[in-house]
């Protein structure tokens, strides 16, 4: 009886992990972009230039995601101005509000893990690259960056972990993502234990299946080979 | 007249940190084709020289021209002299090639990579044409088996040789060598030795710091003794290591014996 | 002797609601110490978030939930339930300006709030789940706000509680649209399965109450009507 | 603007002192669950290793929003059974205990990572050197590398902790009156959601400004000594 | 009779790292006072010798007798031996000292807190006592000023030196150091040279893996070149280095002059 259950609601599971999936995914795509600027802002010489996404970082990493989701949702809502400008479209509908305050979010966490790997460069390695006649964007891209991507890969996966569980708080501004899917399976059928499993199971397997393409990511730019001097 | 212009010159330099003066005044000139050997004690200021001629240090006080060209230079804030012209500093620093005493590879690269990194972006080569030139050089310095193998995996002399090759790739006029031979054992010395020494019969200038009294003795035409942010004895390597006037110099040279 | 715990949520104005000085009010609870008073015992008063009670009833965290619950089909193979102690009925709201018509033809494409986990939720799911665009909110508070911002075309919920939020300076520009939709929502107090000495006592207390006019006299304080 | 707290600002305090209690104490649990879990994952033992490893993947897939409600509601036989065993009757965990045991869990797997890294980040050479002194094992773990592996894990703890005082909210499911729960009872009553989420946004804020000030002088401390060589 | 035990023995010792057997029997005798110096190409075991010595590596055959005391040395699973009692290994490693080629000083500890931990930890030594033998040895080394400072504050000799009281803290009858000169200028080198002398007055028994083919010649008593995983040539210095009989030896020598 307990499987008819499960086999009847699983097309909803489903549906709600897709929907997590696309969360996440464009939440932590979208805030790397958003996060290069900052991180490499942020680890300026130039206090002028530091200031802003010192300060941006500061209060996203602050406050829980939970209070920027409702802030974001209820609070911008609130005001005639947003509500009639051409943003409202957006801003009225949960899905963007969640992928714009993800991605806010995680932007960053990311630019600290970006403004960590960055000043983790051996100076000797970037001093390298200038005798060579790189000029400081050539550095810069060609050596500084790729060398901070393996420095701050490990965090950086750590951070799409947090995000995917993360985005069960999305459940709270109406979506019916994973979480937001067992809790209302979960109200109909008052198998509370049972159906937070099978969501839990769901986001195990997503975070295994993550963790592994993470490795082979690793493998792939070769990270091993850049630790132990 | 082409021959009159030296490679490098160096005129009256002068660094200080804080309070600390580490040179005071020191200059210098090679000419093609000269191996210049920079001793002196730890501290005296060696690396800091050579740092210094390139502007990954920033000086005080003082001139540099390479190939008769002068770098240009303003005064900084802080007191210190900056390259005033992104373009020529990159430029002149693609012609003064530095191999450093730890090496600094790029570790997430393969030796080939390593090498031909700086070719491609710097002087527009493509892929291929860097590569011949890297493999060319890669079986002069002895480790073409190497190339497609990561710093890590490379043993002290094998990385001092891949650093000098990535240097050569650039085809400077001039390297400044920091320590080339430091944590290398006797036999690898040799061989470092013996590319130095080719490298000095195409006619390349360098400027050589190092505590191997033999090795300086053997492969430089010329040889500066550096005390207290001076030079306190220059010459042949007859003159200073046989016949130093300096009281400091002859302390030093007699310890090696 | 011993001393019962109380669940309820708190959250749920005017039935449960806490005040400032973290004291649980509101229509539940002066129902639910009525009944203690009645069966001479100590009582304390437990909260505990929506989504949790039941859960939280049958871990022991209290002994019975007073807090507003419809009598379900699902909810009874959870738990058990007392008589009622008061009828609810559900009622769209929607704004004053807005020409808002309740059979299903009219809803079509309409976006409609509920609270997750509640009688109007199910309801609007079971019953109009094809023709209108349900949104699950986790308290009724936060569905207000999107009916503020416009973000749903209506809401669907309890009508004494919404009659409530209506007389507020929050709800002045919205008014209640066409007739109940379901008025035999019935709302008891809930037990463990098969704490029938405790069923039993609450029953008596509650007809002991409604005989006696503490009742009356507890409805007339919130409501101008009776809720029975 | 000086927001109207409705005579609520009393319970918002009382509300951020639990959540501080709440924090301090999860960060207690997840620090030894942390050090232990990164000494298994190094043991020279397979099973400790796949211990280890077992703890740290599955505890860091599922959501912390899941083990709070898992363990408040998923433990409660087990806790009574066990209470049964000693002989007190009707054992439950507290909110307070299980959000501690929940959160305390989830900062002891992503500690283990930290805590492992440092001790990888730790050069072999100074182990080497008590043995070749003739320290004992427990000596040199305890003198030697736990004092390194403190300074090297210290950033990453305290970004751990800055998450761990913010998932603190996600008790309020179970009825913790910490800050969230707190306004979010005061919203009800008053009905301004944005004063009070603003509201709670600056005491995180503030909570955050305080651990980082304490941040700053654990990692001036844990630092001595390691002046860099400007070059 | 007494004088008839030797300070270390070791007999027909085994080393493999996997399929590569990098040690393949090595004895070697040091009674009191002698100086062994232990040459050799780069990669030809001399490391993983003195290693195995104090045990940081586990060999695969052969015994360690530490004052006629045999080593207790049982076979893991991996086929090696592994120290069969642990109060034994301990205490004998407190008598062998071992001096490392990066120091290995505790960075998060004064030079003086890093000199008195063994002594207090292992001999149960006060801290006042520990502290006061601490203070000799780093007025004997020529570094008593920096007593409370961090190593990351000392130069490269001046950490070789802190290594070498920490070592001679524990007063232990043999003394293993493995190239305690590398990355030290000459200077240094001379220093680190008069203290190893006055320990070999002193009637320490050392054993010395060095690269510096001078600094061997003028403090051992006796010399062994390591090649191939056995011993190539042993003899005095004389012997060693004048007239070394193997043509690798020969070889060997010959790039240092
Ligand atoms: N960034 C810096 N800030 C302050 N002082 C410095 C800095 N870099 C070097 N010094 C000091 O300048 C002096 C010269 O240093 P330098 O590294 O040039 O010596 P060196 O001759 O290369 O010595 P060694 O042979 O040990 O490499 C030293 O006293 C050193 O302490
Ligand atoms: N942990 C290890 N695993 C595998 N091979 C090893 C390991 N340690 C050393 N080796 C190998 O053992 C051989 C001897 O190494 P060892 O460090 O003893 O040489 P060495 O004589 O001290 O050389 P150097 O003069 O360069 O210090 C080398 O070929 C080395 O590659
Ligand atoms: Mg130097
Ligand atoms: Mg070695």
């Amino acid at each position: 009886m307990t499987w008819e259950i499960f086999i009847r609601w699983l097309p909803s599971f489903l549906e709600g992990a897709w929907l997590t999936l696309q969360l996440v995914g464009l939440s932590v795509i979208a805030g790397l972009i958003l996060a290069l600027p900052l991180g490499i802002a942020r680890s300026s010489r130039l206090l002028a230039v530091r200031a802003l996404p010192y300060g941006y970082i500061f209060f996203f990493r602050g406050t829980p995601l939970l209070v920027q989701l409702f802030l974001v949702y209820y609070g911008l809502a609130q005001f005639e101005a947003v509500r009639e400008s051409v943003l409202w479209p957006y801003l009225r509908d949960p899905y963007w509000c969640a992928v714009i305050t993800m991605t806010m979010h995680t932007a960053a966490y990311i630019a600290e893990i970006l403004r960590g790997a960055i000043q983790n460069v051996p100076a000797g390695e970037v001093e390298a690259a200038r005798a060579l006649g790189m000029s400081r964007s050539q550095a810069l891209l060609h050596i500084i960056l790729p060398r901070a991507a393996r420095i701050g890969l490990p965090a950086y996966s750590n951070e799409v972990i947090l995000m995917l569980k993360a985005s069960a708080l999305a459940s709270t501004i109406t979506l019916l993502e994973l979480t937001g899917m067992a809790r209302k399976i979960a109200a109909r059928t008052y198998m509370h234990e049972e159906m937070f499993l099978t969501a839990g199971l769901i986001y195990l397997a997503i975070a295994f299946i993550l963790m592994q393409g993470f490795k082979l990511l690793e493998r792939w730019l070769r990270v091993d080979a850049c630790q132990g001097r | 007249m082409a021959e009159a212009i030296p490679a490098l010159e160096i005129r009256n330099l002068h660094k200080r940190y804080g309070d600390l003066e580490v040179l005071k005044g020191i200059s210098l000139t090679a000419r093609d084709g000269d191996v210049i050997s920079i001793l002196g004690s730890s501290g005296s200021g060696k690396s800091t020289f050579l740092r210094c001629i390139n502007l990954l240090e920033n000086p005080n006080e003082g001139e540099i021209l390479v190939a008769g060209e002068q770098m240009k230079l303003k005064t900084a804030k802080g007191g210190e002299l900056v390259a005033a012209d992104a373009k020529q500093i990159n430029r002149l620093r693609s012609e003064i090639g530095f191999v450093f005493q730890n090496f600094n590879l790029w570790p997430h690269m393969t030796v080939l990579d390593n090498i031909i990194e700086a070719p491609r972006r710097v002087l527009g080569k493509s892929r291929a044409e860097a590569t011949e030139t890297a493999e060319a050089l890669l079986a002069k310095v002895g480790i073409a088996d190497k190339r497609h193998v990561y710093p890590a995996q490379l043993s002290g002399g094998q990385q001092q040789r891949a650093a000098i090759a990535r240097t050569l790739a650039m085809q400077p006029k001039v390297i400044l060598f920091d320590e080339p031979t430091s944590a290398l054992d006797p036999e690898m010395v040799q061989e470092v030795l013996n590319v130095i020494r080719s490298l000095a019969d195409e006619g390349r200038t360098m400027l050589l710091v190092t505590h191997e009294m033999n090795f300086a003795r053997q492969v430089s035409s010329e040889v500066v003794f550096l005390h207290q942010g001076l030079v306190e004895e220059q010459g042949t390597p007859e003159q200073v290591f046989e016949r130093p006037e300096s009281a400091r110099c002859k302390q030093f040279m007699s310890s090696h014996r | 002797a011993e001393k019962l715990r109380i669940g309820t949520e708190g959250a749920y104005p005017p039935f449960n609601l806490i005040d400032a000085s973290g004291q649980v009010v509101g229509f539940d609870l002066d129902i639910g110490h009525a009944l203690c008073a009645k069966m001479k015992t100590e009582c304390e008063v437990v909260t505990s978030d929506w989504d949790g009670i039941i859960p939280a009833l049958n871990a022991r965290k209290f002994d019975f939930i007073i807090a507003s619950m419809s009598v379900t089909e699902e909810r009874k193979q959870a738990v058990d339930f007392t008589n009622p102690y008061y009828t609810n009925k559900l009622q769209f709201i929607a704004p004053k300006s807005k020409d808002f018509k309740t059979d299903e033809a009219s809803l079509k494409g309409k976006v409609i709030g509920a609270q997750r986990a509640t009688i109007a939720g199910t309801w609007l799911e079971d019953n109009l789940g094809k023709t209108v665009d349900v949104k699950l909110y986790d308290t009724q508070e936060n569905a207000y706000l999107d009916l503020a911002s416009g973000r749903v075309d209506g809401i669907l919920a309890d009508t004494f509680v919404q009659w409530e939020w209506l007389k507020s300076d929050a709800g002045k520009n919205f008014e209640f649209k066409g007739e109940p939709v379901f008025d035999d929502d019935k709302i008891a107090i809930a037990v463990r399965k098969g704490n029938d000495e405790l069923r039993g006592n609450l029953n008596k207390a509650l007809e002991e109450i409604l005989a006696d006019g503490t009742y009356k006299q507890i409805n007339d304080k919130y409501f101008p009507f009776s809720i029975y | 603007m000086i927001p109207d707290l409705h005579g609520f600002g009393p319970a918002l305090i009382a509300g951020t002192w639990m959540t501080i209690q709440l924090a301090l104490a999860s960060l207690a649990l997840g620090l030894v669950l942390g050090l232990l879990g990164a000494l298994a994952k190094t043991s020279p033992y397979a099973f400790f290793r796949w211990l280890g490893g077992t703890y740290s993947t599955i505890v860091r897939g599922v959501p912390e929003l899941l083990w709070v409600l898992l363990i408040y509601f998923g433990t409660i036989n087990l806790v009574r059974g066990l209470g049964e065993l000693v002989g007190i009757q009707e054992l439950a965990l507290s909110p307070f205990a299980a959000g501690t045991i929940a959160l305390g869990l989830c900062f002891g797997a992503y500690a283990t990572e930290v805590f492992r890294g440092a001790l990888l980040a730790i050069p072999k050479g100074h182990r080497e050197a008590g043995l070749a002194l003739g320290l004992g094992k427990r000596r040199i773990f305890l003198r030697l590398i736990l004092p390194q592996m403190w300074r090297l894990a210290l950033p990453g703890l305290g970004n751990l902790f800055m998450i761990l005082m913010k998932d603190t909210a996600l008790v309020s499911v179970i009825g913790l009156e910490e800050i969230m729960r707190r306004s979010q009872i005061a919203v009800t009553a008053s009905k301004e959601p944005f004063t009070f989420f603003l509201v709670a946004a600056f005491i995180y804020l503030g909570l955050t400004v305080l651990a980082m000030i304490a941040m700053y002088f654990l990692e001036k401390r844990a630092g001595r000594g390691f002046v860099r060589s400007a070059a």
